[in-house]
């Protein structure tokens, strides 16, 4: 789960990590509030308030690019403030809507570096990651440049030692007055690292102001959903997150739903990870392009069944629905009768349904005496070929 | 003798009282596996299918002289299960479970490794030696006996490639489950010198996909060390960037790590037959064999 | 370091394992005053006051066997604490005079179990040692019946995990009701032994007392010498320790005082750990006994020379002394002018002395300069030797 | 070619710049010893008896291909120092300090053995290859070139043993500080596989002391493994028990374990000739070489 700017520089504070005071607006009536009480809206424990201007008003949105889609925007008074969240809330960039917006200090910046700790999937450890050449984008600085990044592998059962520090101050002949202040970011990043369970906690760019201070300005944090039941403070912010409306319906069921291609008209539906990906790979190198994917999981009932097959054909672009299903758990006369059930969210839309496995015999029964847009197939290639017969795209 | 698991393995059921622990370890003894315990804390004294239930799995392996374990525990308890199974001696330890928090694999894989221990999985349908015995949750029907190994980070792709490989006569001397977390407890590249030496294996099924950098490092291992056929899938391709396409571990990263297109490029170049569909593993099988 | 009984009960009160609760009275006036205001006169956080009686006086000693020693006592009433506390205070004990009394609530003792982690040399890991047969001596039971002891080995990267507590549980056939106190108290114990550099944190016995509840109500609590500069709050006790006076002298001057045998008439003073071994190997061999050790480390001046060799001579035991000198960074010379300096303390005594290694030819020359009452020799074998003749044992 | 130490050893010394270090690092280079670098944070930049100074190990490591370090730092900053220096790749870690925390030794020895790194001490004279190289402070002038390797907890015990054997004309191949603490980072029987694959040594020379049972784990592998001659001595058999003897890891257990006696008997019984003083071992060296 990636978190908000906002929420990452919340938990950089909690963190002792120094960063820009901010404060969140989600409404328009609380921004009135704020800039007359002199009072901080935000949700937490940061206590932040305007107290001088300019200020820099940003798009609390996940997805790079802010700047130039002009989520990130500066006001010289209250005014401004307010007329530039007038027209920023509620808006969308790229697609997503603006719910938040941060409010922070202008930050008098000397130099940007860049700053992450990551997980490393190649030495099964984390991975820590910094650049003086901060505040850009830092896989184009790896491609370019790479002797400008450093890359330090992190024991995880040593953590970060003050030699790893000295070695990059030396490496980038940064004034040694840094040495202290940066190790004491770096420790801190690492716990809040293995604290939150993050697969990424990345500060770009960590800036040295006016002051020689370094601050965190802005930052990324990515959890591992599979650790959320042990963080329970993360997870009442995921419905905050600019989300696919489908993913969060679909999560209620438990299924995964994955939007693939705006340009695609296929929907697929199908019993494991694996099997998506195989059936999306089949059917693009066909020359088609699938829209959206629905993961089952293993062991669907028909009444489940039925609802992910309303989430995917509730999509208007899906005009073709593969179902493609190898049955362990999973029944297969299950999936019959699920897709019995959903008669009225199909309609008239072709259906190319195949199934293997667990109650295979009885399944096919039920399917064969479905109207003939359900079209039965005994592989997953022949479901490829069904669908290139009535693909329009 | 088959890698793993085989007939001689005394087989631990960790989670043996739970829904899904009991209904699978039915499964296998069916199979004739050898389970000859059960762990679930606080049940010790129990039996379930005739197998007697410990409370520690130290306990199961002095009464029993188990050399395996696998677990059907809840993700959150799989770190405790396995250090448990590692600590009680076990050095082979399958893991089932999905959604185990990546930390706590991290953890356990770099205590297996210290240890000696083999961990297979998490997120994984477990290990199958076909005619021998089995522990894991694979549906053991489809199955058949022969020389082919295969491993794979899906489940389902799996059951597939395996299906249509019955189907057609070409058995499996071992099916290795290595999950589709981030990090598994035994990468592909573990698991090939194990199936280089193996003599009932003559060709060997690499079922990857998108994310990470597990069949890049296999793909180094054999271009210097497997002597025996690779038959390789990478699924995932035309999925998009930085979507977790389900497994936690099937997504490619912002900067294009782990991308479908290198995995296959650096397989093709170490010598492995590079497969397009679960279908297309099977065809290149008969040709080669 | 080995601590008080006491002392281990605070550090068993702060790492929250139950343990009774008790005070400490070091005089007698202390005594009178806690009595009257009912109040405690303990030097730490800990509260505690005699609130029902009878209860129990045990002598603050570091030393076994002090119940048969008349070091335990059971008092009715203040009266007898009074009496109890005049006739303990300052009287000694195997030796040891007793500084400090410890005034605990009786227990209702039902079981007596054994505790302990204990740094285990052989695997180079932490060692829990449990077993239901307490309040003895663990080393007798271990002996007798190892059976009835239980020696789990500690990963140090993993800690107590709960399973260990599980399986002991069934071995030892426990009330499964014990299985969480247990576990609690298990995981304090080896977090104290951690986190203060513990060889040794025992608790023996661990009782069982009439309510059911778990109780440790004696410890001991040995602390690596080698780890005091990071725990000040122990260091400042080491002078409570009922210590040879001489041990405390010669550590002022960061030298190791050993007292070997009561029975000796012989000082070894020599410059290392091993050659003051193999000396006193040598020596007892030929049927002598050496009363004191002295290990002046590497690079002893003359001044420094002088100090330790009174220190030794000091001790009316010790007729003959042998000093066995193998210089590197210590000098012969050196040695040779602080045997000079130390004329007065050496008197008639016999010195043997042997040099060896740096500045060998200028230590001799002093040496044979000096009475003959000091004999100089070349080897230890010669040195031990020349003992022998002037051994009056 | 020596074990450990030789003329092919690129030696960093951490905390050259101290009193300590400087001292000795003198000592090294004058006794032929390749000192490439010396590493004191803060100090970076500077030279030390024409030894470039760096900040950190691992640039010492990059500039001059360094293979060992010896470190002369407090006993307080060991656990960190060898930390840096296994984690910037070096293999062999000599540790001198002698009060270095056994809580911390824990910790670097089960890492070490992670890194497949040796770490030699603390509490060590170091490890010296008379005529070729030395790390560490032992007084190499009593030291000769031959074919006895000494192991010793204690420095005086090894001085005098070497001081004898030198004069009476029996070298040494190599003699290293096993150090004379609790939990020493490469123990007897870590050493002895080393020394008896090497060429350059006919004999071995264990002088241990009471305390632990790492000359009892010793005596089990000479049993078993090492072909050449092993002339032992254990110091301390009539030291008084429970009392620290000097050596943190000279004391022996209330329950008898680590008695003088205990290892005697074993060793005898593995086949290891028992000196009963350092004199004793050279004239047993005399009668078996």
């Amino acid at each position: 789960m990636k978190l908000l700017e906002y929420k990452s520089q919340e938990l950089f504070y909690d963190y002792n990590i120094p960063s820009n005071k901010g404060l969140v607006i989600d409404s328009l009536e609380d921004l009135e509030d704020t800039l007359q009480d002199d009072e901080p809206v935000r949700g937490n424990d940061i206590t932040a308030k305007i107290e001088n201007y300019p200020v820099v008003v940003k798009a609390q949105v996940q997805t790079g690019g802010r700047g130039k889609a002009g989520g990130i925007q500066f006001a010289e008074n209250a005014e401004e403030v307010k007329e530039i969240s007038r027209n920023l809330l509620g808006s969308e960039i790229k697609g997503l809507e603006i719910k938040k917006l941060l409010v922070v200090d202008m930050i008098d910046v000397k130099k940007e570096w860049y700053l992450s700790v990551t997980l490393d999937r190649k030495s099964k450890t984390p991975l820590l990651i910094f650049s003086t050449e901060g505040g850009v984008d830092i896989e184009e600085t790896a491609h370019q440049t790479p002797e400008k990044i450093a890359k330090i592998p992190i024991n995880p059962m040593m953590g970060i030692k003050d030699y790893m520090i000295r070695y990059l101050v030396n490496y980038f002949n940064i004034d040694p007055k840094y040495l202290k202040p940066l190790y004491e970011i770096v420790k801190n990043l690492y716990t809040l690292f293995k604290e939150y369970d993050c697969l990424l906690t990345e500060i770009n760019p960590l800036v040295i102001d006016g002051e020689g201070n370094l601050l965190a300005v802005d930052g990324k944090i990515d959890i591992d959903d599979n650790s959320l039941f042990r963080h329970d403070d993360i997870l009442k912010f995921r419905d905050e997150l600019t989300e696919d409306a489908k993913v969060i319906e679909a999560r209620e069921y438990d299924f995964l739903y994955i939007p693939i291609r705006d340009e695609g008209n296929i929907g697929v539906i199908s019993n494991g990870s694996g099997m998506i990906m195989s059936s999306i790979d089949l059917i693009t190198k066909k020359g088609m392009e699938v829209s959206c994917a629905l993961d089952l999981g293993g062991g669907a009932t028909a009444e489940r069944v039925k609802e992910a097959i309303k989430i995917v054909l509730e999509n208007e672009d899906v005009e073709l629905l593969l179902i493609n299903i190898f049955g362990g758990i999973t029944r297969c006369d299950e999936i019959a009768r699920g897709l019995e059930m959903a008669a009225d969210a199909v309609g008239d839309k072709k259906v190319i349904i195949r199934v293997e496995g667990t109650n295979k015999e009885a399944g096919l029964e039920i399917i064969h005496n479905m109207k003939d847009t359900v079209i039965s197939v005994d592989s997953i290639l022949e479901g490829v070929d069904a669908l290139y017969e009535h693909f329009s795209g | 003798m088959s890698i793993l698991v085989d007939e001689n393995t005394r087989l631990i059921v960790q989670g043996i009282t739970g829904r899904e622990g009991k209904f699978h370890a039915e499964q296998m003894l069916e199979y004739g596996a050898n389970v000859v315990a059960g762990v679930t804390p606080g049940k010790g004294g129990q039996e379930v299918l005739g197998v007697p239930v410990y409370d520690t799995v130290a306990e199961a392996v002095e009464k029993h002289d188990a050399n395996a374990t696998v677990l059907f525990v809840p993700p959150r308890f799989t770190k405790e299960g396995a250090f448990e199974a590692m600590d009680a001696g076990l050095k082979l330890v399958i893991t089932i479970a999905e959604g185990v928090p990546v930390h706590d694999m991290l953890e356990v894989y770099h205590h297996s490794k210290k240890y000696g221990a083999t961990v297979i999985g998490p997120n994984s349908f477990g290990v199958i030696s076909p005619g021998k015995s089995k522990a894991g949750f694979m549906a053991h029907r489809i199955f058949s006996p022969g020389k082919v190994a295969v491993l794979s980070r899906s489940a389902t792709n799996c059951y597939e490639t395996v299906f249509m490989m019955s189907n057609r006569g070409i058995g499996q001397s071992t099916a290795i489950g290595i999950g589709g977390d981030m990090v598994p407890g035994s990468p592909f590249v573990e698991m090939l010198p194990l199936l280089e030496e193996d003599p009932e294996t003559e060709a060997i099924v690499l079922i990857g996909e998108i994310g990470g950098s597990d069949e890049e490092i296999a793909a180094e291992y054999i271009k210097e060390n497997v002597s025996k056929a690779v038959v390789a899938l990478i699924a995932g391709k035309n999925a998009p960037k930085d979507t977790s396409m389900g497994h936690a571990g099937a997504i490619v990263a912002p900067d294009g790590t782990g991308s479908a297109e290198n995995k296959e490029k650096v397989l093709k170049e170490a010598g492995a037959y590079i497969a397009e569909s679960t279908e297309g593993i099977v065809d290149i099988l008969e040709e080669i064999l």
